[in-house]
Formats: structure tokens, sequence, C-alpha cells
């Protein structure tokens, strides 16, 4: 669908391109929106523009994690506390209030990229604790004390040892992390506080309800990318699922039984 | 190619789980919506429905609830949840449309305000017989301590003005109070004067015996209206109205039999639950919806009825949406940009996208609304066909008499017959012309400007940016945002370097100068009364603020112009009725279509609904007695008219 | 009259991950007899087969592990139980527990960390007896554990705040609740250092000792075996390479797998090197043709790289798997 | 004991009190970033809304008003006088709806969603977990992996989407449910009458079913691949092996010690429940916190939005120690260190 967007017939910046509140067709798959806009050629785009906010806020969360997590978990010690209050503070900090306001700060600068940025500042803190612990529990494992024994720079065990056995963590915090951050959007979209005039599957909701759609008939404006939505969260959830099966040593090993 | 596949399982379940959500439509097309949960008999303790007009209050739900001290400065949703529309009231009234008799109300006072000649003093003459709801007289002691009172205590709403204008008062007897100003004001009595509100009488009995009247609630609030407080909820969803006993003793009992037993005011939620509540008969006055929400009802609810019979349904108030430029950034402070952006508005597409059509344009810088077409649109049609700017230096005739007609054409499209042909209907209701959609002469005004085109976006003369975001109103008015974001693409067609900048509350962003260009109203009218001083007050030299600075009033856009300046100082002079002010009006007029500070739009039409299964007697183009827009002040007078149909 | 008798078992883990399907041959044909009251040893490198042998005759047969052929039937003085056969239901009422019980490698994890020990022996008790008098389940339970010479206090201790050491005689006192027919002992001292070993080891004599049943002891441990057991296997890649009372084994080994083993343990007083065997077992996912060992063995022929040898009797309850030795050839 | 509280009292509590500054501190600085302050929002929302003023009574009018906010002075200033009042426990008055104090207006609101927000939690962790564990007890039961499916869904998506979707489907298409609000307008809240609790119930179930919906398959993901870790432990292995009942392995053996982190993570997910709390209400017109914080930011009422962002924060920290401190209670390895 993101590819399809690449070929799209129709410039999602313009109103009035085809008739309005046609139901959907085979012409117009999902149908035509109150604006006059193909709503298929439409959420194209939007799945385009949600994915990318969830992928960029995705990368700027798994950085600060993974630094977090590993320098927390080997470090340990006052560094570790000092890091682990900080993260359990924005574990538990109530996101939405604050990210409200960030949006009426930013106005018109609140564009997909500084949401996406925002929300990756924001989204770390909780996979941060997850690789921590799993470094912890590394540590106990004898190859890091022969390593620490053998004299090898801290910093080097860190990244040789220790990362590899914990990409299939973050790996698997990314979706969730992805899905949150597009879910995000979605939540200010629909409450108008993100950058209305590009197609995401937030704003896609929000001008529906302008155009009061649901009492108008016009219900597939709202239907398609509700469903949309849930059948692309189900499609990263699979992939990501069988994806993380395949590189996560730890089932690997379960499956084949050694 | 991980991310191919997936597109690619996802397009096949989407098409799938479409097709089966594709299956509904035959019971999505008639749904059986339920509001409240059970249908009503009784709307609340002893209030059975048919005795009850329930009506949206806008606002929204009231919070705090149980505080009713409209005096306060800094505005509450209390102020419309019946407050001021049934308990209050005040000296005068300026109706927004014809009125009962007339324009003007004599409401409490007994004739219109008495000025001397250099207008330092005015006399007011206060009606005998009207009653407090707890039984005490209202008199000229309510006036005077009011004044006093407002005068003397900041935070109180009107106290700078009290305070700038009121020299002294005197009380020669027990019904007249004069008032000495400081300056020469020959708009004072517009302070007393409601035009959707203005200073209301306050309860001398009650308020003298208040320790701190910022802090008091005035709950419950003795009534001055025809109708006192019975109960409200707690969480502020609903206040339930009850008609007094002794209505007879109020200011609106000359007008008419005040029948309707009781009002709810109530918060129905966003748009659509709006709509399902009254096609459910459950919410009989709907102050706003969508446009497809109005189109839907006139579809499936036919005993919902609007302010005219069909298309566009709802009532201009007089009020102007307008393209509002800051006339001070770089670019906006030539005329020829201000034009040139006027042309590139396609204002078909504008209507459509707003109103799907059903907007009332205006061309000029008044609203199109209420009198004002007799007073300055058909007068100025003529001098618009006629008028000329200079595009690469020769003449060009910006305006278009055909808008209208083409707006109800393209909207005959979708809403078929639902839209009158007549074309003298269709110039009352969607107005005369506008200005023509032309690119190439707004390109030539840029070049004239000296603008440069680069690489397909325009730039300032100096080839430094011109960016032009557009703020709006995201949730408070969704049409206003549509019709944004509609210029919005206009302009980028026009290689303007333009964004949609929706917030929730701009009012106070253009205040402060912080924008570029909105998509709001800094033009109101009384409506009904000609006089524009009601708005040109805040746009004289004198009390213009720059950006950075906050605007005083409406003056947010930062225009200034001698030529302006004369006009107002004229009017000051002379008196609120001197037929010289129509005059005064028209130049006005003449003068903003030239400089064009703002771009004029459209009526503010807000889709006010009626539900006719329990009541009758709303207001209408056809019987234009007043304004229907439920959280108008001036709607007091709808209850002397409408009548329930039990009875 | 035999507790156990295993014929020709054949048990595999054959798993299926992205179309990568996979065999591991870990128990390949192995028959062998338990008799009461002995102390039976199988020693072998890890991964050489000794828990999946042990899974099976346990009667703890779970994907991926699959039993391809091969008979498991026990006697217990009279009721007879075929491992392969037997409901899961009548298994855990009847046998488990009552007639096979079993102390876990690395037991000292067995415990549930975050209950009481008093309670693992109220779950096993209630499951396979069931408590009608707590009272009298609480003494016989501080009984039994002071029988075996553990402070009763354990009883109220959670896991955690017990030595290694004792959490394994926790292990086997649960293990003998009921004074089973057979023990199995899966490395019962593996990670245990050389002082609680011997208490350990020592304990599970006098158990077997006192209650006259049969332990089936598994460990790499050579020196174990010299100690404890009566009996032994030695498995090599998922056979048995040799079978013999333990001190034919350890006095005259036969199988070249064997001897290494016997002359890699150390010697008090001795001055030559050890000669270590070259290369490690194989992979069990595909094992060398003909006999497992032959990549390693010094004395290796051509028939050893083809055909699989027999297990043959070559003299008195000693068995052997070795191209070297024929029936009786000794 | 001395080494419990040092070791583990202590740095909870640090970490409480790190938690609350932080986020007040936040709250606090954030909406002063704003372009515009509320005196403005008042003014020019009274102009809009078409109150004839002249010039000098607006002036006026906004010296008296940032007066009146406490607005006057520097940003430093005011951010001490903020927390010297913060400890009085006062939060100051609502500019939005001035002067009413934003705790009283929060205490009238915060009921509805606590009522709303803390068994929809407690549900849905239970069931979650619950079947969480089953199914990972038992992957072959075909019913628990749509269960689990239809969870992982749910989850992920948006608590708008889930709201929406109800209300549509339940109160539109098949009008079982009422539209909006938590009881029927006209009638007022009377907690003792039955009919009352009643029509409340039946306004509070698509809120809270959407909660719990979301909750449900976050736990239930949560625990399954907890237990699927624990059920290869030695412990429940041997507690196989040793023939225990399947029943009384998965409670006593697999769930409980899963319960553990499962506890840790409740008290984790209170500040992303709250936040999904909020665009509940404001989806089903509730009359609770959320509601109230919208309100609020469209008429840029910072005291309140700070208010309502301090009650939460203050709210869940305190959650969060309280499980912490407990916490030994369910797990003897942390009480006996």
């Amino acid at each position: 669908m993101i590819f399809l967007s690449y070929d799209s017939p129709y410039d999602p910046s313009k109103s009035f391109v085809v008739p309005w509140d046609l139901p959907p067709s085979w012409e117009h798959p999902f149908g035509t929106t109150s604006r006059g806009q193909d709503l298929f050629w439409w959420l194209t785009f939007a799945v385009r523009n949600s994915l990318y906010v969830g992928v960029v806020t995705a990368i700027i969360s798994r950085v600060i994690s993974i630094l977090v997590g590993l320098t927390a978990g080997y470090r340990g010690g006052w560094i570790d506390r000092v890091l682990m209050a900080i993260s359990d503070t924005f574990v538990v900090l109530p996101l939405l209030p604050i990210l409200i306001l960030l949006s009426f700060l930013l106005r018109e600068s609140m564009n997909l990229l500084n949401l996406a940025i925002i929300l990756g500042l924001f989204g770390w803190s909780f996979d941060a604790r997850l690789i921590r612990s799993q470094v912890l529990s590394l540590r106990e494992r004898s190859f890091t004390r022969t390593a620490v024994y053998s004299g090898t720079n801290s910093f080097w065990i860190t990244i040789h040892e220790h990362l590899p056995f914990v990409l299939p963590i973050v790996f698997a915090t990314t979706l969730n992390n992805l899905l949150w951050s597009m879910g995000m959007e979605v939540t200010l979209s629909v409450l108008g506080l993100s950058d209305l005039s590009t197609p995401t599957l937030g704003t896609a909701l929000f001008w529906a309800n302008q155009h009061g759609a649901l009492v108008a008939g016009v219900w597939w404006w709202i239907t398609a990318p509700a469903l949309v939505t849930a059948v692309l969260f189900l499609g990263l959830y699979l992939l990501f699922t069988s994806i993380n099966e395949y590189i996560d040593p730890r089932t690997r090993l379960r499956l084949i039984g050694g | 190619m991980k991310n191919h596949t997936l597109s690619r399982r996802q397009f096949l379940k989407a098409s799938a789980a479409f097709t089966a959500a594709a299956a509904l439509p035959e019971q999505l097309a008639k749904p059986a919506p339920r509001v409240a949960g059970r249908l009503w008999q009784e709307i609340a303790p002893g209030v059975p429905r048919e005795e009850c007009l329930i009506l949206e209050n806008p606002s929204g739900s009231v919070l705090p609830a149980g505080d009713f001290n409209r005096w306060r400065a800094g505005y509450g949703a209390f102020w419309v949840c019946g407050l001021q529309q049934l308990a209050l009231d005040a000296l005068w009234y300026i109706d927004p449309d014809a009125g009962i008799n007339g324009v003007w109300d004599n409401a409490l006072a007994a004739e219109p305000p008495i000025y001397n000649e250099d207008f330092t003093q005015m006399t007011v003459k206060l009606r005998e017989g009207i009653y407090w709801s707890d039984g005490v007289e209202f008199t000229a002691d309510d006036l005077y301590y009011t004044v006093e009172l407002l005068k003397n205590t900041p935070g109180m709403g009107s106290q700078g003005l009290f305070e700038s204008n009121v020299d002294h008062m005197e009380q020669p007897d027990k019904y007249t109070v004069i008032f000495y100003l400081k300056k020469p004001n020959s708009r004072f009595h517009a302070v007393f004067t409601v035009r959707w509100g203005a200073v209301y009488m306050m309860p001398k009995h009650i308020f003298e015996k208040v320790e701190d009247p910022i802090a008091f609630t005035f709950n419950p609030p003795v009534s001055l209206g025809a109708y006192k407080l019975r109960d409200y909820d707690p969480n502020g969803k609903w206040v339930l109205w009850e008609r007094r006993e002794d209505w007879q003793r109020t200011s609106v009992a000359r007008l008419g039999e005040v029948s309707v037993k009781y009002v709810m005011y109530i918060d129905p939620g966003p748009s659509d639950k709006r709509v399902l509540a009254q096609m459910a008969h459950e919410l009989d006055v709907i102050h706003d919806i969508t446009p497809e929400g109005r189109i839907t009802l006139a579809r499936q609810s036919p005993s919902s009825v609007g302010w005219f019979p069909s298309f566009p349904w709802a009532h201009p108030d007089p009020t102007l949406p307008a393209v509002i430029y800051n006339n001070e950034k770089p670019g906006l402070d030539k005329r020829e940009v201000r034009w040139a952006l006027t042309l590139a508005i396609d204002i078909v597409q504008v209507a459509l996208a707003s109103y799907r059509g059903a907007a009332t344009i205006s061309a000029i810088h008044v609203p199109p609304t209420g009198m004002y077409p007799q007073y300055y649109h058909e007068p100025l049609e003529p001098w618009l066909n006629d008028f000329t700017i200079k595009v690469g230096g020769e003449d060009y005739k910006p305006y278009d008499p055909t808008a209208a007609q083409r707006i109800a054409d393209e909207a005959r499209k979708s809403l078929g017959d639902l839209v009158p042909t007549d074309p003298e209907i269709l110039k009352k209701y969607i107005g005369a012309g506008w200005w023509k959609h032309d690119l190439a002469a707004a390109e030539q005004l840029m070049l004239d400007a000296g603008m440069r085109k680069k690489n397909g976006k325009w730039v300032l003369p100096d080839g430094s940016d011109f960016k032009v975001p557009l703020l709006s109103m995201s949730e408070s008015n969704p049409t206003m945002n549509r019709a944004a974001a509609m210029v919005v693409e206009n302009w980028a067609e026009f290689g303007i370097d333009t964004t949609l900048d929706a917030q929730a509350n701009p009012w106070p962003i253009m205040g402060s100068g912080e924008y570029t260009a909105s998509l709001a109203w800094t033009i109101e009218t009384w409506g009904g009364h000609p006089d524009l001083f009601f708005f040109l007050q805040y746009w004289h030299s004198r009390v213009y603020r720059p950006s950075g600075e906050v605007s005083v009033g409406s003056n947010s856009m930062r225009w200034k112009h001698p030529e302006l300046d004369r006009i107002i100082e004229e009017i000051e002079k002379i008196h609120f009725d001197d037929p010289r002010g129509i005059e005064l009006g028209l130049e006005f007029c003449k003068l903003a279509v030239q400089e064009m500070p703002i771009t004029p739009l459209m009526a503010y039409n807000v889709f006010t609904t009626m539900d006719t299964t329990y009541f009758t007697g709303y207001p209408s183009i056809d019987d234009p007695y007043t304004n229907p827009v439920p959280n108008w002040g001036n709607t007091k007078y709808m209850f002397v008219k409408i009548k329930p149909k039990s009875s | 009259m035999t507790l156990l008798s295993v014929r020709n078992l054949r048990a595999y883990y054959q798993t299926e991950a992205y179309g990568i399907s996979r065999t591991v041959q870990a128990v390949d044909g192995i028959s062998f007899d338990l008799f009461p009251n002995e102390i039976y040893g199988v020693a072998g490198e890890s991964s050489c087969g000794k828990t999946t042998l042990i899974k099976v005759i346990s009667g703890n047969i779970k994907h991926p592990l699959k039993v391809l052929e091969g008979s498991v039937i026990y006697n217990f003085n009279g009721y007879q139980v075929d491992m392969l056969q037997i409901s899961e239901d009548e298994l855990r009422r009847n046998v488990r527990w009552k007639q096979i019980s079993y102390v876990m490698q690395g037991s000292m994890s067995v415990l549930n960390p975050v209950r009481k020990v008093i309670k693992t022996f109220e779950d096993i008790v209630r499951t396979h007896e069931g408590i009608t008098d707590k009272k009298k389940f609480l003494e016989q339970t501080r009984a039994h554990i002071n029988r075996l010479g553990l402070p009763t206090d354990v009883l109220n201790a959670y896991p955690h705040q017990l030595s290694g050491g004792m959490r394994q005689r926790v292990a086997i006192a649960l293990a003998t609740v009921f004074q089973p027919a057979l023990i199995i002992a899966d490395e019962p001292t593996t990670a245990l250092d050389v002082v609680v070993q011997r208490g350990v080891l020592h304990m599970i004599k006098d158990i077997q000792a006192m209650s006259k049943n049969t332990v089936l002891l598994v460990t790499h441990d050579m020196a174990v075996h010299a100690n404890v057991t009566d009996r032994m296997m030695i498995m090599y890649a998922g056979r048995i390479a040799e079978e013999a009372p333990t001190e034919s084994i350890f006095n005259a080994p036969l199988h070249p797998y064997t001897q290494h083993l016997i002359n890699s343990l150390p010697m008090i007083g001795e001055k030559t090197t050890r000669t270590s065997l070259g290369g490690s077992p194989p992979n069990l996912a595909n094992p060398p043709g003909g006999c497992r060992f032959h990549p390693r063995c010094p004395h290796v022929m051509d028939e050893c790289r083809t055909v699989v040898p027999d297990l043959v009797t070559v003299k008195e309850r000693h068995r052997v798997a070795c191209h070297l030795f024929k029936e009786d050839s000794v | 004991m001395r080494k419990f509280v040092l070791r583990y009292l202590i740095p909870r509590i640090i970490q409480y009190l790190t938690l609350i500054f932080v986020g007040i501190t936040l709250t606090y600085i954030i909406p002063r970033l704003a372009p515009t302050n509320p005196v403005e929002a008042q003014v020019s929302m009274m102009i809009a809304r078409g109150s004839s003023l002249d010039p000098d009574a607006i002036e006026a009018m906004r010296a008296a008003l940032t007066e009146l906010y406490g607005l006057s002075g520097s940003p430093v200033e005011q951010y001490f006088a903020f927390w010297s009042r913060l400890f009085r426990g006062d939060l100051g008055p609502s500019l939005g709806n001035f002067p009413t104090p934003v705790s009283e207006m929060i205490g009238q609101a915060l009921p509805y969603t606590l009522r709303l927000l803390i068994p929809a939690l407690i549900i849905s962790w239970i069931f979650g977990n619950f079947f969480g564990a089953l199914s990972s007890y038992y992957p072959e039961n075909k019913a628990l992996n749509v269960v689990e499916v239809l969870g992982q869904v749910v989850r992920s998506i948006p608590y708008y989407i889930v709201a929406i979707v109800l209300l549509v489907v339940f109160s539109y298409f098949i009008p079982i449910f009422p539209f909006s609000g938590a009881y029927p307008i006209g009638t007022r809240p009377d907690w003792s009458s039955l009919d009352f609790i009643l029509t409340y119930l039946e306004h509070s179930v698509l809120p809270a079913a959407t909660l719990i919906l979301v909750g449900f398959g976050g736990w239930f993901v949560g625990m399954k691949s907890l237990t699927s870790n624990i059920i290869s432990e030695d412990y429940v292995v041997y507690a196989e092996i040793v023939g225990l009942k399947k029943r009384n392995i998965l409670v006593q053996y697999i769930m409980r010690t899963a319960m553990l982190p499962q506890l840790t993570a409740l008290a984790m997910s209170l500040g992303t429940v709250f936040s999904g709390a909020l665009i509940m209400e404001v989806v089903f017109g509730y009359p609770g916190v959320g509601s109230l914080a919208i309100r609020a930011v469209y008429s840029n009422d910072y005291s309140m939005i700070m208010g309502i962002t301090i009650y939460s924060i203050i709210g869940v920290a305190t959650a969060v120690f309280l499980i912490d401190l407990l916490y030994p209670l369910f797990d003897p390895r942390v009480r006996y260190q």
C-alpha cells in the first residue's frame, strides 16, 4: 500500500479531484470523501506518513534506549540508579497532556518530523529498562567475567559481547514503540493537534469528523481508516513476530530443541 | 522486501475486511440512534418533555456548575446556559435581524437613551412595574448600583469601561439615571445594549450584602427575566429553568405570552451527536452542526426546520469570516499582494469546502446578514460592477457578479432540488457576487508589488522567503477550518508558501499579532442596526498596537489609514441613529475594498436547526423576529413566540 | 526378575523450523535391564543421550522428542507398566513418585522460588496420596527429613535461603517420600563442591541401603561411578558402548572409549601425562556411519567405518559394542 | 531490616520524589513557553464573543486579570510561588473558570475517572494475565490462540479508534448503549438511588469496555511471554515430572511467579492508561478529568492543565510507590535479602 502511494493518480493535497461522497466502488475501492478525494489513494499516503512517524520515532527512541540501557546495565552503581530514575519518570509520566501542550506550543512547526522526534524523545524509557535488565543478566554470564578478567575494556565488552544478545529485545520492542507512536499520532490528529494538511491515519479521521461523515452517511470515511489502521497494525505485528522468531537465538533454540 | 510482502498482504486483508464492512450498508443507511439510553416521558423529575424546550449550549458543559456571576471578567460557559437569555435583562436590545417591533427594543428602559448635544450626558428612563424574581421591584437604584459596583471593582468585566467613561451619576427619581461622562461618547449606550451580550442589571438588594463580589457565585440567580433557575447538573451537562409565575412582571411580557413552561440548556456533545439527538427528538434547538449534518437532517428529519426553509438553511450571524492578513508582515503590507491573494482564492471552492455551498458570500467588508444587504450590499452593487484596480498599469474589473450563481449550480450537483433556483431567492440566501478567481491577474499584481517567483514559489523583492501560514480554528468551528484548508490549497496552487495552522483557540494568537494570515473574523456588526461603530471603534489609529503588543479589540490585522480615521471620527460625532451613519458606512466599505486589509468571505453561517415535534413558532427568514442562535442574549424574544404543540 | 527392561529403544528429536527439518538421533537402539536393589550408573560425555534416555524411561516424552521404536517395560513386583503405552493419567496416579521418582539435573533450582519447601512436599503428597490430616502429614514429613539427616527447619525456609547442597538434599528427600522402586538421579552432584558431593552421594547410598530399591545414577563423572554404582553402562553418541559391573569397567575396560575414559582419570602419584583422544563427540544430527566412535578410535578398522557393531556379551554380565570383540572371544 | 530500608526503601523514596519533581517542573515550564497567555485568551474570547467594550476598558481589564491570575512577576518568582502554593495543596484558580479553584473542579471530575479507570484496570489485568498464562500453558488451544491474535490487534490500536468503533457499533448501528455522558440529561447524580446507579452503570459500559479491551491485550501478551519463559524453568519441569495436577502447576508454580513482574508492569502502565482514559472520555463525553483537560487546553487554562497533570503525576507516582512497597509481601526473594 505504501508503495502504491508513489503511483497514486491523485495529489493528496488537492480537493475536489473526484466527485464527492461516492460509496465504495471498483473505481474508488474505499469510496470518495466529502472533500472530493479518492479515499483509497489518499490512505495510501496516510499509511506511508503514519509509518514514517512510527519509524523515525522508533529509530530515535531505539538509539536512546540502547545507549541508556547498556550504560546503566553495564556500569551499574549510581549511574544506573540515576538513569533508571529518569527513565522511570518518563515511563509513568502521563504523556497526553504534555504532548497536547507541546503541540500547542509548536503550532505550524508541529509537522510529522517534529512530532516523530518528540515522540522519540518520550518513548525510549520502557525499553531502556528492558535492555538494562537483559544486560544485567548477561553480566552474570561467565564469558563476560572472563572478558573482564582478561582485561578487555568495558566499552569493547558492551559492544561486542552484549549488543548481539540485546538486539533481539531491541527488535521486539521496536514494534510496540512503532505502534505506540503511530497511535499517538492518531490521538493528537483526532484532537486536531497535528499537521492537518498532511494525510495520516489520524488526520483522515479528523477530517471525517469535521465533515460529520458519520451522520452524513459517508460511513466509509470512518470505517476505512479504522480498518486500515487495524489491518496495518496486525500486519506489522505478524511481520515482526515472524522476523523476531527468526533472529532471536532463544526462540530458535527452543524450536529445534537443541 | 519484507516491507513489500507486508504491504501486499495488508492490501489483500484490507480489501477483504473492506468488502466485509461493505456488506452492512443497508443497516448503515437507516441508523436507529438512541441518545440518553431511554426515551423520556419526563425530562427531569416533574418536568414533562412536551413542556420543556431543550436547547444546545454551544459552550458545552457548564463548569464550574452553579456559578452565575455574569459580571466577573473573563468568559464563562454559564453565561449562555440560559442565564443571559432567560434570567438577566438589560436596558436595550438591538436585534441582529428584523426584531419583533423593529430592530430596536426598549427592554428595561422606557425609551431610547437621551444624549445632550455634545454627548457628555446620557439620561436613561426605566420602565415601571418590572420585578426581580424574589418580588423586589427593579428601579434606578439597581442601575445606579450596578454601574457604581462595576466601576469600583477591579476584576469585573466592565470595570475599565465605566472607570474611563463615567465621571458620576445622578438619580433624579426612582426611574431615572443621568450619566455624566468624562469625555464625549455618542455610543455610550452600546454598553447597555444587548447584541449577543452587554452589561446586564445587577440586583442591588443581593449584591450589597456580598463581601467579595468577584468570588460571589450568585447562586441561585435572582432573575429579572421571565424564567428562574430550577435545577442544574453538578457536572454541567444541563441547566434547567422554569417560567416565573409572575412572568408578566418582566420586560418581555408586553410582547406576548411566555408559554414555554420549562427550558433546558444542555451539552449534547459534538456535531454528530447533536444530529442524532434531534433525529430522536431529544434536542429541540441545535446551535450549530456540520453542513453534512444539516443536510442529513434535511433529508431524514422532516420535523427539523432552519432559518432558511431550504438550502442553505443556516442563520447568517452578523459576523464576517474573512482571510485576515497581518498588514505589518513584509509583503502583506502591500495592497497589491493582498489583492493578489484575494484573486487567488476560488470562492466557489471555498464555499463548497466549508459549507458545501450553504454559505452567504460577501464581497465587501460588512456581513451580508440581517438588514445589511438593504443597508450596504444592494446600494454598492453598481459601484462594485464598475470598480477597477490597476493591474500591470491597466484598469482591471475584479468583481464577478455571478459567483453566488455558480456556487448554487455546483451545490445543486450533490444536493439537487434542495437548492432553490429563483435568482432573487438565491441572492437573498447565498448573496450576490464576489471577486474573480484570476491567477493571471494575481500573478501580475504580485509582480507589480515587486514580488518575484523563485522555483515555483513567490518570494519577497529582496529574494527572502514569503511564508504565509494560515491560522484557523480546528475544533470550535469546523466550517472555518475547512474554508481555511481550501484557501491554503488555492494559495499553494498559486505558488504561495503556505500551511494550515489549525488552533483550537486562535484569538489570543491574533491579538498578539504572532501570525501572518488567519481565517477568522474581525468584523462584527449590530446586524439589525446600520451603525458600524460596533467594530470601527477599535480601528482608529489612536488605539493601534503593532505586532508583539496585544491589539486593542478587533484590529488584529494591524490596519491603519488616514481616510479610515476620518470616517471613524465623523461617526463618533453623529448620533447613533443619524442617517449619515449609513453614508459613512458606505464610504468605509469602498475604502476597505480598495485597500483590501482583509479579504471578506461570507457570513458566519450557523446551522441552527429547530425541531417542530414539540414546539413551533421559531424565528425564520420569513418571520425574522429575532436570531435563533441560542447563545445570544437576544434569543429571549423567542420565548414569547415559541408555543408548545400540546397546548 | 527385572525391574525395568528396555529393548532396542530409538528416540529422536525431530524439528521442523522454517523449512529446515532436523533429526537428532539422541537415543539410537539401546537395550538394557535394571534389577531391584542395585545402583546402576550411566556414564558418558555430555550430549551423548544420557538425559534423553532418562526422559524416555521416566515417561517424560514431549515434542520434539519422539520414540521411533523399542519398548520400555517396568515390573514393579507384579505391576506391569509399559512406559510407551501407559496413559498420562495412570502414569501420574500410580507410577510417578510412587514407583519412579526423579532427582533432576541441577536440582538446586527445582524448588519453587516463591514457596516454602514444605509446600512442595505438600503438593507432592496431596497429588499422590491426598492429605487427610495435616498434622499427621507434617509429622511424617519431619520424620522423613530427619531420617535423611536434614534439620527440620528447612521445611519452613524458602529455597533461596538454603545452600546448594542443602537444596540438593531436599530434592532427594522429595524423591524418596514414597520409597519408590526406582530413583533416577541425573547428575545429582554436578555443580557441588567436592565435600558437599561426598555428603550427597553418601545420602543416596544410605537411602538405597535402607529401602533396598533401585537407583539409576546418571553422571559424566567417572569418579562418582567408581564410588557409588554397582553396575554401569558407558554411552557414546546415543548408543551403549559397554555395560558391566562397575569394578570390571574400571579394572578391565574393553571398549577403546571406555579405556579412554578410565585413563583420563587422574591416579595418585603417577608420572606419565595423559594421552587424550583427538576430536569431540559427533553431532547427533548427522552421526558418522558404522561405529559412531570410529573417527576418534585409536584402533579403527575398515569395517568400523561401515558396519554398526552389535552389543555382544563377551563375558558374564559384561557387554560391549566394538568390532574388536566377538561373542565370547575373550 | 535496616538493610531492607537502605537497599530497598531509600532508593524507591528517592525515585518517588524525583519522579514528582521532574514531572511537575516539566508541567510548569511547558505551558509558559506557549505563545499566548490566558489573559489574552480571556480578553480576545470576550471580544470574539461580541461583547462591546471600548479600548480603554480592555486595557484595564487586561491589567486586572494579569494581577488576579498571579501571572505578574518573573517566571522564576512565579515558579517558587508555584511550589509554595503547591505545598499548601493550592493549585490556584482555574483561569478558564475564574475564580473557582482548580482543585475543586478536579475534585468534581476525578471520581468519575477513577470509578471507571480502577475497575477497568483491575479487570483487564486479572483477565489478561489469567488467559495469557493459560494460552502459553496450552499452546495448542485454538480458542486461546484466537483470543491472542485479537488481543494483539486491539492492544496496538489507539484508544481513540477502539472507543469510536465501540461507540459507532453499539450505540449507533446497534443502539443498545447510550450515546454519551455518565447519566441521562436531566437526571441529577444521586448515589442513594438504585435507578441512578443502574443508568450510571449502563452509561459506563462502553467507556469501561474500551479501557478493558485495550488493557486486556497488553496484559495477555505480556503474561504469555513471561510464562513461556517460566514454563522451561527447572522447577516447573520438575513439578510436571513429579506429576502434580496441571491446575496446581499453572496456579502455584507458573502464575504465581509470573504475577510478580506483571505487578510492577501494572504500576508502570498507569501513566499510559491514564492518557488513554482521557481520550476515551472525550469520545464518550464522560464528565471526568479527560473532558476537563481538553476543555482546559482549548481555553488556554494553564492552571487547570497543570493541575490535572500534577494530580495524575502524583497519583501515578504514588501508585507505583505503593506497589513497590507491597511487592516484598508477594516476593519472598526480595523480602529476605
